[in-house]
This record gives C-alpha cells, structure tokens and sequence, in this order.
C-alpha cells in the first residue's frame, strides 16, 4: 500500500508499530509507533497527555516528509 | 567410517512353517511372530497381513515402516539403544531385505493418520505401494495408558523387522554398495577441490507422538549433534512420530535416507560428503533458538561451502526450518531446503508458516491439502470405518463441497496429508509442486 | 457433448464502445461474441463457444466495487457458463483489477472456472495467487497471441479439468499446483545445491515473497501550504461499519469523507479490523487515525489542509503488501485531488 | 523468568493450576490464539510456538501457549509467530468432526506437547 502511493509521486510517512514490516513492505519514511492495538494512543495516560504524545508522533512523521531521504530511513526522534 | 550394504532382493512374500529367505522369497512363520509380539503384556491380540503392489488392498491407520536389515559383520547391532546395546553401528556390513517393509498398524489416540494404497490413484502418493509389505495389526489389553501404548507397538514393530531381517544374515546378496566417510583431514587431502558439504537433518521432538530417537536418546534432550551417514542406515535414527502421515519420516525413511544416498552418489564427483548434523524440531521457542544455533555452529566448524537442510512436521518445524537457514548462510555456507507446503486446497494459501529472504533454494515436496479420491478397494488391512478415515488428518466428516471422507462404497475422498510418505520433507518422492 | 459454454467478461474499449471517456459504463449483457470474442471462438473450433459477453466500464467497475461485481455476475450466472474468461486486459491496469476480481467472484461465488490474461507489469498481476493469468504482450496489438494461448486453457477449464503447474500450462506462476517431477527431492536438492555453490543459475521451487521497492518522493517543500492526506490499515470506519469492510480479507478499501470532522469519538467511529484488540481503538478511534491532531495543525497552519476524504483497509501488518491493486487506485484518486503528501498509520 | 500458560485443556490445568499461572479460558484453538496475539500486542513474548506438534488446527479442539509473565517491548518475533498461526489456523477448513469419547485423548497430546517445553522453560 505504502508504496503504490509513494508510486503515484505523493511523498507518504508510514506511522508503524512494527518497524520490520514496514521496512519489508518497502516504506521509504517511517516512524515507529506505540503498540499494536493503539499506534498512536496510549490509554493508560489521560486525554491530555495522550494527545500530547500523538502530536509528538505526527510532529515526527510531519519532519518525515518535510527531510530528503535517499533510501529507507527510520525517524526515531 | 565404511559400511557395505548388501542388497537382498525380495520379490515374493509368504507365510509358511519355517520362517527363512529363499530364492528372492521371505517366508514368515506367523504364529512365531505373533509369540514374539505377545511377550510384551501390554499387547492383547496381534495379526499379521501380506500386502502386495498392485493388489487391490488398502492399509490404515499406518503408524510406522521398518526395513528388515541384520548386522552381518562390524560393531553393534540393528537398532541400538532401542532392541540392542547402545554400541556405535554403521561401519563392517549390513544385509538388507530390499523390496520388503514391515508396516504397523493400528489406533493409539483420537489421531488416526497413515493410508497406504496398494494400486489405484493413492498408490502414487506413497513409496510403500511399491514394497512387499508384512502388516502388522496389534491390539494393547485395555486400560493401557496412550504412552504406554505407543512405546509397545514402535517396540513391537521393532522387533519384528529385527526378526525378519535375520533371516537374510545368512543368505548372500545379489548386489553390494560401499559407503564411506573418511574423517575431515583424510576428506579435505582426496578432495581438495571439490565443495564441503554436510546435510542438517531436523528431527521432529515435540512430546507424545511426536518424537524422534537417536540410539535410544529422546532427541529433544539432545543439542544438536553430529553422526555418520552410516549410522543412519543402520537404524541408530528410529521414528515415534505417528501424527503426520504425510510428511514425517518413518523409520524406513531414515534407513535409506534419500538425502544421504544422493549426496554419497555425488560424493567424489560434484561434493564432499563430509557427514550429517541431526538436530531437533522442539515446542519451547530457546530449544529452537539454541539448536539452530548449535546447528550453524558446528557447520562452521566444520569449514562447510554448503548444506542439504531437510524437515520433518507441519506447522512449527517451518520456524525451525528458516533458522537454521538465516544462520547458516549467515556464516557463509550455502543452503538448499527441503520442505513440504499446506498452500490449501485451491493452492492459494500462504504455504509456509515462515518465510526468510535468506531462503533462496528451496525444494518442496508437494501440496498436502489438495484433495484426491480414493476408490474403494477390495480388501482393508486395519480399519477403515468412519471413526479412522473421516478423524484422519486430511479427512473430514462432513465438507461444505465434499462430504463426509468416507463413502458408501467405500472410497474416500481425502486431502493428500491423509497418505503415508506423501509429501516427504527428505526429498524421498518425485512429488514436487509450482 | 455439446459446445462448452464461455461467457467473456471486456471493458468498454474491448467492446469498441469508446476509451477513457465511456468508463463509466454500466454492465452490460450482449449475447454473442463482442470485439475481440470472435477471435476466441474461431480458436475454439468445434469445442466451445462464446455464449455471451458482460461489458462494464473500468471506472464505474472500481468506483462501485460491491454493486458492479454483484450486477456482472448475475448476468454471467444467467448464461450459467462452463467457463468465464475476462479479458485480456493487456496493460490497462484498471481493467486488469477488474478482471482479476471477476475471475476470482466466479471461482469463489460461483464456482465456476474463470481466468484472465494480461501483462506482466499490469497491477493486477497481484491476483496471480488467486486466479490463473496468462501473461500477454502490453498492448491490444498481442491480441492474437493472448487467445493462441488462453484459448486451450479456456477448453481444459471447461471440461472440468484441473490445470497442471504454472510452467507446464504457461500462466504465471502463484497458484502452487502438485506434479510428478523426473527427479526425486532430494537428488533435486542435491544438484540445486551444487548450482548455487558454482554460482550458477538454479531455480528454486518455491519463491519467497519478493520485495520491490520504489525510490522515495522528494520532501514537501512547504508543509504550511501543502494538503496532507490520511490513509491507514488500521480499519478505521464510520461507527457501524457502513461498507462492511471485512475484518481481515483486505479486498476493499474504504473511503469516508471527513469535511467538518474535528475528533474522532467512540459515538461516531470504530474499526473493522480483527487483526487487534479493537477495545482501544472503538474507545477512541484517533488512536489509529490521528484525525483531532491533524485538525489541530490545520488551525495552527502547520499544513494546509487536511485532505477532505481518508482511505481505510484492513490488511494486517505482513498482509499490507497485499493490496496492490485497490491501493494503486486511491493513490490514484488522492494524485487527482492533489494531496501533496501521505501519512499511513498501521497498527 | 517468570511464565504463564494460556490454555482451553483442562486436564493441564487440573494438573499444574497452583504450581504455576494457568490461565484458563473456555473458548476455541482459534480464540486461545487470538487471545494470545493481544497479549503479545500488549508486550508478553511467547514462549513456546502456538503450532506446537504436527496436529493441524482444524484436528483437535486443545491448545496450550506459553508466554512471559513480563511485559516487555513489542516482540517483533512473537508477532510473527502468532500472525502466522492465526492465518495457519484460517487456510484450514473446518471438519466437523465429532471428537466424543476421544476428547481426553487430544487433551493429552495437547499437555504431552506442553510438558515438553517444561523442562527447558524452568531451567531459565
């Protein structure tokens, strides 16, 4: 999917838990996520803060698409 | 190490008085072996059966297969650690029956597995509708425990083939086969050129049903280790897997491992036959880790260019399978894989339940889901009423397309995981898949 | 015995009604053979004959999945045909989605043989696993090669005969179909293995999936302009599942507009996956689809914009490469809408 | 390393509930699996593989896993594993088959294959 999308000339950040899937399906930006069942949540934190964390994830998924990148790279901070 | 086959060609079995091999033919006294199954208490009642190739007779459920061979000259003797002493065997000469196979049948659990065909479509599938087949059906007494119960039966058939394969210690062999392994330094200074090659042989080990012997150790207490090709033929490997029919190698299997046979013809000429690595399939995931580990290890201690990996099982051997292949190309070493597939029954299906870039050779041995058709046969050795064929794995009791596995007239409509040796992971059949 | 029954399933150019601009073509039933039909049933000779042929237009196909498939094979059942062949679609990649779903919709639903022929590179070549293709030249003018090659497969098929191995039969391989090779496994193994110590070419008999890979986008030059898109395997949909996205199957996708949607609530939103705990998600569904923070950047003008529509699957993560096809098609729309960049959340 | 078992076969949880954590639930092989796939999500690793045995999915009702009693970070392995077997346990067809009287025999298959791995499991 990742890469029909990057195929059609749109720049696409793939948000992952799995980082080794989503280097296997091809993703070229990515940014590894929380946990499986809420990849970009954690309900153990209040609504606040959670949302808090979410943002950090896109904040890193939004400097992803905004750097050149020449092969897959992995945006851990 | 050196051990000479000698190939005593069976074309004919009978039963008679006098229990002896003569002219090509064996004859067996049966109340001679029934005594001898009945020495153990466990066992209730015991009958015996001749099947022959293009017979119209089917035997199931089938547990294990067993060539009679008899140690003529050399240490040791057939089967130790099990029937005999633990005393190191595969070296001096051994006489084989060829062409003749002791088949045991009969239930232990719930699990029913192993059909064999002796004519029609179903002989196709399995190597044992092309052998002379002594049957043997036992009965344990009742109240025996399962364990209990399949320990007496691998030991009863056991025994009987040690038995048979006696009587041919005295009777000169039409053909003789050398087999030698000289050690690494003799190995490396004859072949200097020609690849090292070793063959990673897995062995199923998983519990009850599902394990696998090695001079009479339990092989999932073992790390994985290493063995003379010629051991393996002389019956140091045991089979006490009963689970799937399909692809799990019965101890005829390892007596003439396939893999071991062809790479000794290739020995010399394309590779160096340096010897076999066994190693285990077992449930606890670090058993699994520390084994393919040990397994890449000792390949590497041994200098290998490449290596032959072969499995055994469905399902979580696949895990064993790929590790064992990731870490030995990770020293370098080449590998080829023989496996076997459960695509489904349109072969649509993902067929491994692992999969690894590094495994880049791979030989299959077929499908197992794909659905065949069994015609009726005239004769049934065993039993093959509703409460064997249709719980067998790959039957059914009732399918959405198909029906119950078990017709009135009495064929079966099965899916080829049901047929002894079918998709063998030794490479033992021409069966492949694409 | 008479004639074996084939009905055709073509797109609008196939059927000479007109290109790009009638794909929007409902489905059609004709009896008889359309365009290229005629070329089959003079190969068939005696032993078959097209009975009838489904037209559809390719857009009006992918654009109305469910409806289209429902309606084309109503019509096909109709003509209750021993065979179905769709196609060739060559290199039109929307037509080789359609063909390919087709093909599968009447093995599966109605058990009748199907199959289809196309390119190589077409993208719905990901369907190979699941129905036979014949691999065809890249345009129409391959025409006569295609039906030199389908046509016998067409006959097989419809005699009720079970196709042998991929090489022997001359589609392309995926399907894994038992044979009797000349070798046993283990002699094949062996000299497998002398190949590859040689360095010499060797073929192995199962591949492993393969791993393409596409060069990455330039960055986004000003994010503050840019119109940022949400797509995510996840499953996010609109609370009770309006489309009924399967749980796992990943056959479709779903597109949901979220002009005015400022938060994603456990009233309004859910998932359809079954590949997860869906607790987390049901309760709050921007767990998975970042909608609320999205809207927040959007205020700040961090973006600017948030694409009006977001596309949900349900491929679970090692099936994400699994869906060739449909997603080709909303990159496609997303390109049309100009989205000039893409965040995928997966779980 | 502490462990814990999830099972739908009662005569391992009659036999070690007490001498280790037994988590039993009376559900389906395929349900046990699934509730196995939310604990790796949630950070337990497995211990011992899901397809233990050569017994197809759709040939007997049992299945014992074991995983960490610790949760950890994700398992990309444990993933795997679980994945596969759900999706193994999906390509077979359904048998319907009556396992009557024969029900105590799976059960021991299913703790024989579970008991395996006990050894080696209290060693670490």
């Amino acid at each position: 999917m990742v890469k029909e999308i990057e195929r059609a000339g749109i720049p696409v950040v793939h948000i992952c838990t799995v980082v080794p899937i989503s280097l296997t399906v091809g993703a070229n930006r990515i940014v590894p996520a929380i946990a499986i069942p809420h990849p970009l949540g954690n309900p153990s934190l209040g609504k606040d803060e959670e949302k808090t964390l979410r943002r950090s994830l896109l904040d890193k998924a939004l400097k992803a698409l905004s750097t050149e990148v020449s092969g897959q790279t992995v945006f851990e901070n | 190490m050196k051990l000479e086959l000698g190939y005593i060609f069976i074309k004919d079995i009978q039963f008679g008085n006098v229990s002896k091999v003569e002219g090509g033919v064996l004859y067996v006294n049966k109340d001679e072996l029934k005594k001898l199954v009945m020495e153990d208490t466990v066992i209730a009642s015991v009958d015996f059966d001749i099947a022959k190739p293009g017979e119209s007779v089917r035997i199931t459920p089938v547990k294990d297969v067993i060539e009679p061979r008899v140690k003529v000259e050399g240490t040791g003797a057939m089967f130790p650690g099990m029937l005999n002493k633990v005393e190191t065997v595969g070296n001096g000469k051994t006489h084989v029956l060829k062409g003749a196979a002791v088949v045991t049948c009969g239930k232990i659990v719930g699990f029913q597995e192993g059909i064999i065909d002796m004519s029609g479509e179903g002989a196709k599938y399995t190597p044992f509708s092309e052998t002379l087949n002594l049957v043997m059906v036992a009965d344990p007494v009742e109240g025996t425990k399962q364990h209990d119960h399949e320990k007496a039966i691998r030991m009863a058939g056991l025994k009987v083939a040690a038995y048979i394969g006696e009587l041919g210690k005295n009777v000169k062999a039409d053909e003789y086969h050398t087999f030698e392994t000289p050690n690494m330094v003799e190995g490396m200074k004859l072949y200097p050129n020609l690849p090292r090659v070793a063959y990673v042989l897995m062995l199923q080990t998983q519990g009850l049903l599902h394990d696998t012997y090695v001079y009479g150790v339990d092989m999932k207490q073992s790390i994985s280790t290493l063995i003379y090709p010629t051991e393996i033929m002389d019956g140091a490997i045991l089979s006490g897997n009963c689970v799937s029919a399909c692809d799990k190698n019965t101890t005829y299997h390892h007596q003439n491992n396939p893999v071991v046979h062809d790479m000794f013809d290739a020995h010399g000429k394309t590779i160096n036959f340096v010897g076999v690595i066994i190693t285990n399939e077992n449930v606890y995931l670090m058993d699994k880790e520390r084994s393919s580990d040990w397994s890449a290890k000792m390949a590497a201690m041994l200098g290998l260019d490449g290596v032959i990996i072969s499995q055994e099982g469905f399902g979580n051997p696949d895990t064993d399978l790929i590790m064992n292949c990731k870490k030995i190309e990770a020293k370098g070493i080449k590998t080829v894989i023989i496996t076997d597939e459960y695509a489904g029954r349109d072969g649509k299906s993902q067929s491994l339940a692992d999969a690894d870039v590094a495994a880049n050779a791979v030989v299959t041995g077929g499908n197992a889901n794909e659905v065949i058709v069994l015609g009726s046969m005239k004769k049934i050795i065993g039993k093959a009423d509703t409460t064997v064929v249709n719980t067998i794995a790959g039957g059914f009791g009732s399918d959405p397309v198909h029906g119950a596995s078990l017709k009135d007239d009495g064929s079966i409509i099965v899916e080829i995981q049901a047929i002894t040796g079918a998709t063998n992971e030794l490479g033992f059949n021409k069966m492949s898949a694409r | 015995m008479g004639k074996i029954k084939v009905v055709h399933y073509v797109n609008q150019f196939a059927a000479g009604i007109g290109g790009e601009e009638m794909a929007h073509v409902t489905p059609e039933l004709r009896d008889g053979t359309v365009g290229s039909g005629q070329a089959f049933n003079m190969a068939f000779g005696e032993e078959a004959e097209i009975v009838a042929t489904v037209v559809c237009g390719d857009n009006y196909f992918s654009e109305n999945l469910d409806k289209a498939k429902a309606e084309v094979l109503d019509m096909i059942k109709s003509k209750s045909p021993d065979v179905v062949i769709a196609g060739p679609a060559f290199n039109a990649g929307r037509y080789g989605f359609a063909c390919g779903t087709v093909a599968e919709a009447v093995e599966v639903e109605l058990g009748v043989p199907a199959f289809t022929g196309m390119f190589e590179e077409n993208a719905g070549v990901e369907f190979k696993g699941k129905v036979v293709i014949v691999p065809t030249k890249n345009s129409a003018a391959g025409m006569r090669d295609a039906v030199a090659k389908m046509a016998p497969l067409a006959i097989k098929l419809g005699k009720g005969e079970k196709l042998g191995p991929a090489f022997m039969e001359g589609y392309m391989p995926g399907i894994r179909v038992n044979f009797f090779d000349n070798e046993r496994g283990s002699k094949r193994a062996v000299d497998m293995l002398v190949k590859k110590l040689k360095g010499e070419e060797f073929v192995t008999e199962y591949p492993m999936p393969d791993f393409d890979r596409v060069e990455p986008n330039p960055a986004v030059k000003d994010l503050s302009k840019a119109k940022v898109a949400l797509v995510t395997s996840g499953g996010i949909v609109p609370k009770g599942n309006p489309d009924r996205i399967e749980s796992s199957s990943a056959s479709k996708y779903g597109e949901y507009v979220i002009d005015g949607v400022m938060d994603l609530t456990e009233a309004t939103y859910e998932t359809a996956h079954g590949g997860y705990d869906p607790v987390y998600a049901n309760l709050d569904a921007d767990r998975v689809l970042p909608v609320d923070v999205m809207r927040d950047y959007e205020k700040e003008g961090k973006i600017g914009s948030l694409h009006g529509k977001f596309y949900t699957t349900t491929g679970n993560g090692t099936s994400v490469a699994n869906s060739k096809a449909y997603s080709a098609e909303f990159a496609a729309k997303l390109k049309a809408d100009g989205v000039d960049a893409v965040i995928l959340t997966s779980t | 390393m502490g462990f814990v078992v999830i099972t739908n076969n009662t005569m391992l949880k009659d036999k070690y509930d007490g001498e280790f954590d037994v988590l039993y639930h009376n559900v389906s092989l395929r349900e046990i699996f699934v509730i196995v796939r939310d604990k790796v999500h949630a950070g337990h690793e497995i211990l011992t593989h899901p397809m233990s045995g050569s017994v197809k999915p759709n040939e007997t009702p049992f299945k014992t896993v074991f995983i960490t009693k610790e949760k950890g970070k994700l398992n990309m392995d444990s993933v795997s594993l679980i994945e596969g077997a759900i999706a193994t346990c999906d390509k077979f067809v359904n048998r319907d088959i009556d396992y009557g009287s024969k029900t105590e025999d799976f059960q021991l298959i299913d703790l024989s294959l579970a008991e395996s791995a006990l050894a080696s499991l209290r060693a670490f």
